[in-house]
């Protein structure tokens, strides 16, 4: 149990080992005050969804055997939810809603979002599992998010050639993170 | 030559930087990382297609919704053509074919050029981003796997389809299958270094 | 007669970043003669190996200062276009020399030149350079360049020992040794096997070129500290965070003290903490900073050591804070002057600690009765017997579930065949580099064989029908 | 309160004599007040006394007056301390040294407190120090404790010593009188342990003389500092002003100067100058007229050794270099150093965190170089707190200009 939730925290990382979430990855880590509040509206819409996915899948589509369903589905839950928490933190947080802005409905071209649901399906994790294994990936996300958004703070101060400020750097950086988080 | 123009223009990999999430991981060999493109490509010609047709009768707030469903059916449709004609290259995409109804490219274009523009603009445009994102793609997967495993496979998974099975091998020294390229990291740092090399290319040209 | 216009202090202390990275290096020359002593001389002497081929570990160090020192010249006069005169004076006051040596002291004795060039090379460019050059790089480039060669010639990593010490039993550094004991076991069969605790402090023990002096490891740090060139706070509390950490565990597996000095004089760890985890550049400026900085090291490296395959948890562990620099920094700062944040900082190192303890002593119980998740895993439908073969009809979970039948002669798997694979999605990459030829081939260790990238689940089912089979053998 | 153990080389200028210098042919009065510009109140021509009022600092209502009697021949630019060119009154000097109002209080001690204040306001008494502040104002609010600044880190300097030397009772008549106006409870002399030339003449007269301590302090630079003395003598700290915990912190030099004012009723006009550091062939401390050209005074005792030079208003720590050497002597000039440029090689910042364990503000001047043009960022690591002790820019090894660049941030903060 405790081994799915840290091989999906570090060594099968969502954004640095399986690729997922790179753009939202590049986009909001910036400042990190709004890397944080990025990465828990994500673990809200994760956990919920995989909630509801688990038991669709479970009592709807397996048993109808339309199993090809599972994309438009999951999509489709994935939406609401997003929907869901852009009217909880306009109603709640409103300052986080202003800085994070068009960054929000982003979520649901997360491909972090979206992976991790189709990885529980996939790995037919049972309901316990799956939970934690999406607490773990976002976690993960969240952990990865925060640390390059402060590493990138350090990389504004570097003078690093111009054809190599920005995205080149920060890939570079997210590659090296990558190659130490698979070796732990 | 518009070829140039497509991967260092407006290419929608290295320069715009777009819709990466679903197609690095799938990029350890050159033969998934192009037929990962051609899908792509497919997707987004039809899914422009779809969306310029319908622009009229789509208002602003259900546009996301409505979307979305269009390029999941697409993708489901080719899950299933897929799934039933070349069963490895099915299994060895993985969680990431049906991930490509969420990379950023194809709603990128929907949302912002397809439902405000004519058919045959949108098409137009389908078309320049599905080539500029094969090559990229096609690119990327080439050097991940010259380099990382020494091989350059041109068509294994699909031989099923096309019956043309060709592996060729070229590194096999101790120097370069350097397995590095085939690591998640070695992906980005790789990534990384072309872009960079890209932006000094074109800031070469413009200065 | 010229009078000079400047504003700000104009007398300055003596010291300068040159001379400091003098001190370094001298501080490092005991080192190397010791590691060409023990590498090349020995080896010369005893094994009877040619004069030029015992001089490796000296060309290895030569090669890498000499490599790091010639790709930052070239990216100077390449990359940022200046004429060879600056770009050689720029390498020169970058001191790339430095982490080139220290990147060839770190690696195992024989390992070809080529691979000490490819890791300093890159360990200088894409670690340093690229980042902007001296003094803004986020990783330690010794420790990348290790990092890069692990990553992409694993195999080619070679055994730690030279010649000289091939005898010592069956291939085992002191830490990959304890970890075949799963990390418990007597002071026979973990230090015994080397000689003595003493011998562990001298160093004539297997292991990388710079690391096993822990004798003139220390007198280069006292060296080190007296003339104010490193920053001492984080190697001291880094050992002492190992050294309670593992007399805490001890105290568990009632094992006498000689077991955390085991673990502190073992491995990389006096090099490292005091050589890689000091470097200016990557290690945070706050005093605050760096207590942290040397702290959440300890608890990373027992972490590492107790529960993941690699026996070696001190270069991760330094590469994984380096990330973290900034964040301590942060800290740094802010409880600089006020003792309320100092305290909530205390408390949740405490919690750390406390979870990672939890966690070992968690995975060492679950290991000395770790046949009962195995059960779960993996079970033995039914075993067919003629004369000394053994047939064990396995079926073991993995995506989905694998029926396999092992064939088993004097206590050797000779033979996995697969019966039932359908639901396994990633078996084509099992086939594709026939890792049930590797799971046989290593069937002793089984844990240090790494999973097939992207189909790590099929690979550890296999895994475990080995480690059962043998299991059941050894009964 | 961190600080750094400077090796003083006040040895250089102890043993000599002081030499009169005190009537120069020509004074220039800069129309300046530390760091603010001040109105003229004379034009060429005009006839002014020793006294006269020749300049008003608008603000506070703080005058400037002329050291000398003569007459003012025009007013221009001249080199001031901080290096610019700043307006300056020169004077012709007839060495009458006519008074505006001579008369000599016998008992200094039977002032009230408002006429106190108004007589250092009217004498134009200021910190001699180097901060130039006006003395008037610290003694405006209620006062318990009296600290005199007699520790002099800066090193070549031995201006203070040489005063303590030759005028240590009045010194303590003019402390005893300042504790009686301002019915101050306790006062501390604070002096360096190792500066045993101040504690023997203080001890000769401490005897007779109760509720004066003389309180030895470390021998680490910046111990000069208000809120380090403040901190080391009385273990309390305060937000911004040592006024706010009820105490003034004097250099030895002002509390002279008070004595002046309250015996003789009018400003100093001459000050003790140290002029030392190797650049210099005698190091010695002169006797000199406020308002003298230095120029001319190091004509006539010694010439320059060595090829390029800095030549520093003040201390090497906390001066400048300024460009030439005809600066004016004005009351905050403690001393003239003269030393030959070092050229040192610049590196990058490597992060040892040296400049953070020493500066004595707790703040880290390193992050604020590296940030220096990111407004936001500079807030956080709040660098008003800096008093400019140069402390970082000296243990620096890549020899970077850290103070400057923290002088820099102080005013991105503020505006």
């Amino acid at each position: 149990m405790s081994s799915i939730f840290i091989t999906a925290l570090i060594a099968e990382n969502v954004i640095l080992n399986k690729f997922l979430g790179i753009c939202s990855f590049l986009g909001t880590s910036n400042k990190e005050k709004n890397a944080l509040s990025m990465g828990i509206c994500t673990s809200f819409v994760v956990l919920s969804s995989t909630l509801l996915t688990y038991l669709i899948n479970k009592y709807i589509l397996i048993p109808t055997d339309s199993t090809y369903l599972q994309t438009i589905t999951f999509i489709l839950v994935i939406a609401s939810f997003v929907q869901v928490n852009e009217l909880i933190m306009k109603r709640y947080f409103k300052d986080i809603y202003k800085s994070l802005g068009i960054y929000l409905p982003l979520i649901t071209t997360n491909c972090a979002v979206f992976g991790i649901i189709l990885t529980n399906i996939k790995m037919n994790y049972n309901l316990l599992e799956s939970m934690i294994n999406s607490l773990g990936s976002t976690l993960g996300f969240v952990l990865v998010l925060y640390i390059f958004s402060l590493l990138r703070e350090k990389l504004e101060t570097n003078n690093i050639i111009k054809s190599f400020k920005g995205i080149p750097i920060a890939l570079i950086t997210a590659g090296i993170m990558a190659l130490i988080f698979a070796r732990i | 030559m518009k070829i140039f123009k497509y991967l260092f223009k407006e290419n929608p990999v290295f320069v715009l930087v777009l819709g990466l999430c679903s197609t690095l991981a799938v990029t350890t060999t050159f033969e998934k990382s192009y037929m990962m493109g051609l899908v792509v490509m497919i997707i987004l010609i039809l899914s422009n297609l779809i969306v310029s047709l319908i622009r009229k009768y789509v208002n602003n707030e259900i546009r996301i919704p409505v979307y979305i469903i269009i390029i999941s059916t697409l993708v489901t449709i080719i899950e299933i053509f897929l799934s039933r004609y070349s069963k490895p290259l099915y299994d060895s995409f993985g969680i990431y074919l049906p991930l490509v109804v969420v990379n950023c490219i194809i709603l990128g274009r929907a949302l912002s050029y397809a439902s405000k523009h004519k058919v045959i603009n949108s098409l137009k445009d389908a078309l320049k981003c599905g080539i500029g994102y094969l090559v990229a793609i096609s690119i990327i997967g080439l050097l991940r796997e010259v380099l990382g495993n020494g091989t350059l496979t041109l068509m294994n998974d699909i031989s099923s389809l096309t019956g043309y099975k060709e592996v060729i091998r070229i590194f096999n020294g101790n120097i370069f299958p350097n397995k590095l390229f085939l690591t998640s990291g070695g992906a980005f740092i790789l990534l990384g270094i072309i872009i960079g090399f890209i932006n000094s290319i074109k800031k070469g040209k413009e200065v | 007669m010229k009078f000079i216009k400047e504003n700000g202090p104009h007398i300055k202390s003596n010291d300068s970043t040159s001379k400091i990275m003098t001190r370094f290096l001298i501080a490092l020359t005991p080192i190397i003669c010791f590691a060409i002593f023990k590498n090349s001389v020995i080896v010369y002497s005893y094994a009877s190996k040619g004069f030029i081929e015992s001089l490796h570990p000296l060309f290895m160090i030569i090669v890498g200062a000499l490599t790091s020192f010639i790709s930052e010249t070239l990216y100077y006069k390449i990359v940022l276009k200046n004429d060879l005169r600056t770009s050689l004076y720029e390498s020169y006051r970058s001191f790339g020399i430095i982490s080139g040596i220290l990147l060839a002291l770190v690696l195992p004795p024989n390992i070809p030149l080529w691979l000490v060039s490819f890791g300093s090379f890159t360990g200088s460019i894409i670690g340093k350079m690229l980042f902007g050059g001296f003094g803004q790089n986020i990783f330690n480039p010794a420790l990348l360049g290790y990092l890069f060669i692990s990553a992409s010639y694993s195999n080619l990593m070679g055994s730690p020992f030279n010649a000289y010490e091939l005898d010592t039993i069956g291939g085992a550094t002191p830490l990959s040794n304890l970890m075949n004991f799963n990390y418990t076991g007597s002071f026979e069969n973990i230090v015994s096997p080397f000689g003595d605790l003493f011998n562990l402090f001298v160093g004539n023990i297997p292991g990388a070129i710079g690391e096993v002096s822990k004798l003139l490891i220390i007198i280069s740090f006292i060296y080190l500290v007296i003339t104010k060139t490193i920053k001492w706070i984080i190697p001291t509390i880094y050992v002492t965070t190992v050294f309670i950490l593992t007399f805490i565990i001890s105290k568990y597996i009632d094992a006498g003290v000689w077991y955390s000095l085991f673990h502190i004089l073992s491995g990389g760890l006096l090099f490292g903490a005091v050589f890689m985890a000091t470097d200016p550049v990557t290690s945070p400026l706050t005093t605050i900073g760096q207590i942290l900085h040397g702290l959440s090291l300890g608890i990373l490296t027992v972490l590492l050591r107790f529960l993941t395959p690699y026996p070696e948890g001190v270069m991760t562990s330094i590469l994984f804070m380096n990330m973290l620099v900034p964040l301590f920094d942060k800290i740094g700062i802010k409880a600089r002057n006020n003792i309320r944040n100092i305290i909530i900082i205390v408390i949740t190192f405490i919690l750390i600690i406390i979870i990672s303890i939890l966690n070992i002593t968690h995975k060492l119980d679950k290991n000395s009765s770790n046949v009962s998740e195995l059960d779960s895993k993996v079970n033995i439908l039914e075993v067919k017997e003629d004369g000394n073969k053994k047939i064990y009809e396995v079926t073991s979970k993995g995506w989905g579930l694998i029926k396999a039948d092992v064939e088993v002669e004097d206590k050797n798997i000779k033979s996995i065949i697969i019966k039932d694979s359908k639901d396994e999605t990633q078996w084509n990459e099992i086939e594709k580099n026939n890792y049930i030829y590797k799971v046989i081939q290593n069937q002793n260790n089984i844990d240090k064989l790494d999973a097939v990238s992207g189909s790590t689940y099929s690979s550890n089912a296999l895994k475990n029908i080995v480690k059962k089979v043998k299991i059941e053998e050894a009964k | 309160m961190s600080g750094l153990k400077l090796d003083g080389k006040k040895e250089m200028s102890i043993s000599s004599e002081i030499v009169d210098f005190s009537n120069p042919s020509r004074v220039y009065v800069p129309l300046m007040n530390g760091n603010t510009i001040c109105a003229c109140l004379t034009k060429a021509g005009k006839k002014v006394k020793k006294g006269s009022i020749i300049g008003k600092r608008e603000d506070l209502d703080f005058p400037i007056l002329s050291p000398v009697s003569g007459t003012v021949v025009d007013i221009k630019k001249c080199l001031y301390q901080n290096g610019e060119m700043v307006d300056t009154v020169v004077i012709a000097n007839d060495m009458k040294e006519t008074l505006v109002k001579k008369n000599i209080v016998s008992d200094i001690t039977k002032y009230t407190k408002e006429e106190f204040v108004e007589l250092l306001r009217k004498c134009a008494i200021k910190g001699m120090g180097g901060s130039d502040f006006p003395t008037f104002l610290k003694y405006k609010g209620e006062v318990e404790i009296l600290i005199v600044n007699a520790v002099e880190c800066e090193p070549y300097l031995t201006a203070d010593l040489m005063l303590c030397k030759l005028k240590a009772e009045t010194i303590l008549d003019s402390i005893t009188a300042i504790m009686k106006i301002n019915n101050i409870k306790k006062c501390f002399i604070a002096y360096k342990e190792n500066n045993t030339i101040v504690r023997d003449a203080f001890m000769e007269y401490i005897e007779n003389y109760n509720d004066i301590v003389l309180e030895p302090v470390k021998n680490i630079y910046p111990a000069g500092w208000e809120r380090f003395l403040v901190k080391k003598v009385l273990g309390i700290e305060y937000d911004r002003f040592p006024s706010e915990v009820k105490v003034v912190v004097n250099n030895v030099s002002t509390i002279y100067s008070i004595y002046k004012a309250l015996k003789y009723q009018r400003g100093i006009s001459k000050r003790i100058v140290t002029i030392s550091g190797e650049g210099f062939s005698i190091p010695i401390n002169i006797l000199v007229k406020i308002g003298t050209n230095i120029s001319t005074v190091i004509k006539e005792i010694g010439e320059y050794k060595g090829e390029n030079l800095k030549f520093i208003a003040g201390g090497p720590m906390m001066g400048n270099a300024i460009g030439g050497d005809n600066l004016i002597v004005t009351s905050a000039l403690g001393a003239v150093t003269i030393i030959s440029d070092t050229e040192d090689e610049i590196n990058e910042c490597m992060g040892c965190g040296r400049c953070i364990k020493v500066c004595p503000a707790k703040i880290c001047p390193a992050f604020i170089y590296k940030n220096v043009n990111n407004k936001e960022k500079l807030k956080e690591l709040n660098p008003e707190l800096c008093v400019e002790c140069g402390l970082c820019s000296y243990v620096c090894p890549s020899k970077l200009g850290l103070r400057d660049a923290v002088k820099i941030a102080k005013k991105k903060v503020k505006e």
